[in-house]
């Protein structure tokens, strides 16, 4: 667990709520793996008064050295601060934290999942599955309510991941919810994939959860909750999970420390 | 001044002997391991654990925090592994430690904390108890034992009549007269006061238009209650002979020595852990550097050295 | 939605009807004529003055103000300039203004309160009382009223017994349980209750290690407490069968829709009226819109409506 | 009363912990009187809370039209803000506030005293007082801890005024306390000043007006105060003065409104 100022190497906005804020800090880009995250104090007066968590969205080993980039949607007082955040500028970061994401086999076929700003941390999971000499094929749905959402997908495509979006509106891709397409897709496929990795809002977790549960897929999931300390101290980011050997029910996992990576079975769902 | 000059931090809270007056506060620093890595235990003048009861509670549903203006609303229910798995999970790690260990404990009956002192005493590796009294009695109807003298005596008298370890007795704000409760708990036996805990606090979300915590109520913590815990420590110091140990928003050495000058003994950092991991380590050096720059080498020179002008005091507003 | 669907924000207080539910609170507005510059009072559900007593009171020596994270901490000591000074210098501007005038009272004893009711009963220009049972009593060694049930029936009654005009009583939140002075007052006939009054706070100059109100002990207002009056009101909601007005850190149309949402029927806004005057007037537009955007057109569709999903309250933390 | 943002035009340092703040706001420019005051929100967000109350130290009605120029010392969270802000930014500016300065007769000779910070609303008072067309003489008697503290000599003598400098360190100009050497060149004048203009610590303030009082000089005073609102509404920035026919003692004046400008002969000290 390292704490750090990083400077801000840009922020920019890439969609209508969603930025991209680019950070050096070679201490925890040299440690963080896919699906950890970071706190991130915005300013070091008291309000905001907590952290806020982030996930590293792509990682710059070289240009400059130990740099990486977060994507943030502007959803609160915390958030919308960040926005006024200018290059040059710094933010006091707190991490590696957490789980992350397993990755698969050598050749291991690749389903990602992702509903809205859940898309955050599997861009750095992409890259590192790439790079891993893992083999595909590589599969990302991702859904939002609208186009706007959709960002990063050429990103993807480099990667060699074919894409299938899908937004509430049908301003871009299919339309409806990710979940259903996704469901009629699978039921197409003669292959399943290997290992499901998703991220989104809590109910998109459920359904898929479910579904990679009936299909007897393995599942990641990189789960949110509000946090108070970001490492394990305060008992404030609840999931509830299954009891473990002799536990009592109903049994709470911490996410940010037994997170925010589970695996779809281990999770109780409302 | 010389940086040199030997400066004293050293603080005795009766049978308690901190080697600094900055101590981390219960559920808000784990058990000690999850901030290692910043904060080396050493540095501490003592450590609160995270309360335990005698069986393992699962604690409150989610979402069990959210923030306010200047402050945090919790409720995360108590959760702990309970004592058994205290004793043979996380007390080992503790042992070794050269720093105080208070271990802060909380029941439902008095019959249940009196249980938990006699579990915990003569423990090798615990050097002291912090009873939380701002827990619901079961038997009285959710009443909290610290908001009742009566009950607040009889908790703190059975745990005394358990243990040898320095018992400290943790209040709660959320009652009229705190005085009241501090002179009950003196009475029952309590080596040392520490105050206060959270206050009873809500928010709302208006877009479910449902609680912000599953638990409608949660308990209010950081700087925003930081006057209020200045006041009780202060109305408690002037009635009570045992040393008081200060809490309630610190976030900064001014805060801290805020605390000092009213009359505590000691102080806890709570929240602000979150903020800022190491606060308590620039708590402890920004305290030498005070002294430091005034000529004074012994922090006991500064504690309840509030000096009011004249006037009336008694509260008008 | 059409901006032009007709909206009603009318409330209804018991005797006390109000074209919208946003007031100012006692002591952040003056008698009115302070801000109406800014502010046209006719444009507030109902204006809250200045606290009065019997006779002039000098107030507190300075300091009487610090500003604390989130809040302020003040003592002024009530000071106001009477009885005879109000109804002759205050209210003949009060009086034609198309506002209800509601005005705040308080003494150091019952009679004390009695005249005062007496004196404002059929005054032209005056639309209801609001008892301050905030304040010590000198008979009972400067213990406030409202901070135990007995004395908060007594002034309550005192009052009622010689008005006829609408009466809110305001409770303080420096007590153990609100509920059980909320009940005593109700049955001692009060029409309304509004809380929260200040929370009893302090801070400390640590060049000067004096406190930094010459009263030592001050109020807390502002957002920082915001947590504690929402809690409070919900608690009292659910016991009480008087319309209940909420206050206490109220600086946003959205913080006075939480305390909408909780029950309270209407609400007032205190120190937010220093750091931004005109923003009861940004409430009041703020209500409607939030109407608007969600095709309701009475804000008595809102108020009150909060949803508890299920799991046990109780308050754990 | 007016309420308005107010454009920064600049903000710089001129000493160690003084800064010129240049602002654009012809509503208020147009109106306020050398003495009176603004209160100052320093951002919209609740961290400072409440308002800063703050003189107008120079006006500029013409380079941009409607500007003026506060002098501000850091002195806490505030201030230190303030620091922070840049040319463009805007601040929320609440005034004119309280009652100024009274100016003197057609040929009435005039004494300022200032110390330290007190300097702050002097030169707009004493632009007013030369192009009143009054005759003078000018002296300004001003006192700081260093010679950090004595900014903006120049244009005091631009005005015709004479300027005596004291520092408590002797860094600049007689060394010692600026009201005992005031005292003695009182003493050596055969012809004492009409008005005295006087601004700075209570200390000081209070030496000068019982010097005033001595030498039968109307004096006239700017006080400070911790304040709420700034208007008369809150009562808390009391300041005790003589009781008024009939009104009972103590007697707190509210120094927002029947200030910040006193006649020496209302106070009562401590
Ligand atoms: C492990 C983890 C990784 C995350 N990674 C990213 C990321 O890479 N990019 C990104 O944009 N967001 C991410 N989030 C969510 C992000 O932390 C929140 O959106 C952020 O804290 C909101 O702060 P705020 O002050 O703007 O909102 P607040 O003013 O605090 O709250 C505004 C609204 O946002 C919601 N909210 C607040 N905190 C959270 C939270 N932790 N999770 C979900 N909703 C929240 C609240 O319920 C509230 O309705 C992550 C969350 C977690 C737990
Ligand atoms: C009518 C009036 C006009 C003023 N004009 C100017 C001016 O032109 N330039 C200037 O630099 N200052 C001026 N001041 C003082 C200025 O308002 C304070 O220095 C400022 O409010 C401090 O804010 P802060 O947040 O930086 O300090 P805080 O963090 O609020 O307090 C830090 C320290 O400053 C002191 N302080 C805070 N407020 C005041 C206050 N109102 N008066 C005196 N001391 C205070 C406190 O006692 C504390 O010790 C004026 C004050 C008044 C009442
Ligand atoms: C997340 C959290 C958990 C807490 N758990 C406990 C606890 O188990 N026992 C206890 O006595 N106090 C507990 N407290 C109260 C704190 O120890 C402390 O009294 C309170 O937070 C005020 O201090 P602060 O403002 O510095 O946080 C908890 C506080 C927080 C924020
Ligand atoms: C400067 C000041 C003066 C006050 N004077 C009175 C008063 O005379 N009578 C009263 O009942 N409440 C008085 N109050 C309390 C307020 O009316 C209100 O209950 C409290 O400030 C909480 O609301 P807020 O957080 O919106 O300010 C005063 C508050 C302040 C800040
Ligand atoms: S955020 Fe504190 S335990 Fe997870
Ligand atoms: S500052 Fe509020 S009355 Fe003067």
């Amino acid at each position: 667990m390292i704490l750090r100022n990083a400077k801000i190497l840009f922020n920019k906005r890439v969609s209508v709520d969603l930025y991209h804020m680019g950070l050096v800090c070679p201490d925890i880009a040299a440690k963080i793996q896919p699906g950890q995250f970071l706190m991130v104090r915005i300013q070091d007066r008291l309000d905001p008064l907590l952290r806020r968590p982030f996930a590293v969205h792509r990682l710059y080993p070289d240009d400059p050295p130990g740099s990486f980039e977060m994507l943030y949607k502007v959803v609160g007082r915390g958030t919308q601060l960040l926005t006024n955040m200018q290059a040059g500028d710094s933010v006091n970061l707190l991490g590696p934290l957490g789980r992350g994401f397993r990755l698969p086999e050598e050749k291991g076929s690749v389903l990602m999942v992702a509903g809205g700003i859940g898309i955050a941390p599997l861009p750095y999971l992409a890259e590192t599955i790439a790079a891993s000499g893992c083999q595909g094929p590589f599969v990302l749905w991702f859904g939002g309510k609208t186009s706007a959402d959709l960002v990063c997908v050429q990103h993807f495509n480099d990667l060699g991941f074919a894409v299938q979006l899908v937004t509430e509106d049908g301003s871009k891709g299919r339309k409806g919810l990710v979940t259903s397409h996704l469901e009629q897709w699978l039921a197409q496929q003669d292959e399943l994939p290997e290992v499901l990795y998703s991220c989104g809002p809590y109910p998109m977790q459920r359904s898929v959860a479910e579904m990679a549960a009936r299909l007897g897929i393995s599942s990641q999931l990189s789960m949110e909750a509000l946090m108070g300390c970001g490492v394990g101290a305060c008992l404030s980011c609840s999931l509830r999970c299954r009891p473990p050997e002799g536990a009592q029910d109903p049994h709470y996992a911490n996410v940010c420390q037994d997170g925010p990576v589970f695996d779809g079975e281990e999770i109780v769902w409302d | 001044m010389a940086n040199d000059s030997p400066i004293s931090l050293t603080v005795e809270l009766g049978p308690l002997r901190l080697k600094n007056p900055v101590m981390v506060a219960s559920g808000t620093f784990g058990y000690g391991q999850e901030y290692a890595e910043l904060v080396p235990p050493e540095r501490l003048g003592a450590m609160v654990v995270k309360g335990i009861s005698l069986e393992p509670r699962s604690g409150n549903p989610p979402p069990r925090i959210w923030e306010t203006c200047g402050g945090m609303l919790n409720s995360i229910g108590l959760q702990n592994v309970g004592l058994r798995a205290f004793l043979e999970e996380k007390l080992p790690w503790l042992r070794p430690l050269s720093v105080p260990v208070i271990v802060n404990l909380f029941g439902n009956t008095v019959e249940e904390y009196r249980e938990l002192a006699s579990a915990l005493d003569g423990q090798e590796g615990i050097d002291g108890l912090e009873i939380n009294i701002s827990c619901p009695n079961v038997k009285a109807g959710g009443m909290t034992f610290g908001s009742d003298p009566e009950m607040a005596y009889q908790v703190v008298s059975a745990v005394k009549s358990r243990t040898n370890l320095p018992v400290i007795t943790k209040l709660t704000p959320n009652v009229t007269d705190i005085t009241v409760i501090a002179k009950a708990v003196e009475d029952a036996g309590t080596d040392i006061l520490s105050l206060i805990n959270t206050v009873a606090g809500m928010a709302v979300d208006l877009q479910t238009r449902q609680p912000r915590l599953a638990n409608v109520v949660g308990g209010l913590s950081g700087p925003a209650i930081k006057p209020i815990a200045l006041r009780m420590v202060w109305q408690v110091v002037q009635v009570s002979k045992v040393p008081v140990i200060g809490l309630g928003g610190i976030v900064s050495v001014e805060d801290a020595l805020e605390f000092l000058i009213v009359g505590a003994k000691a102080i806890q950092v709570g929240t602000a852990n979150f903020i800022n991991p190491p606060v308590t380590l620039e708590i402890i050096e920004g305290l030498e550097d005070y002294l430091r720059q005034r000529g004074l080498e012994d922090i006991n020179e500064i504690i309840g050295t509030l000096e009011i002008p004249e006037g009336p005091p008694g509260t008008e507003h």
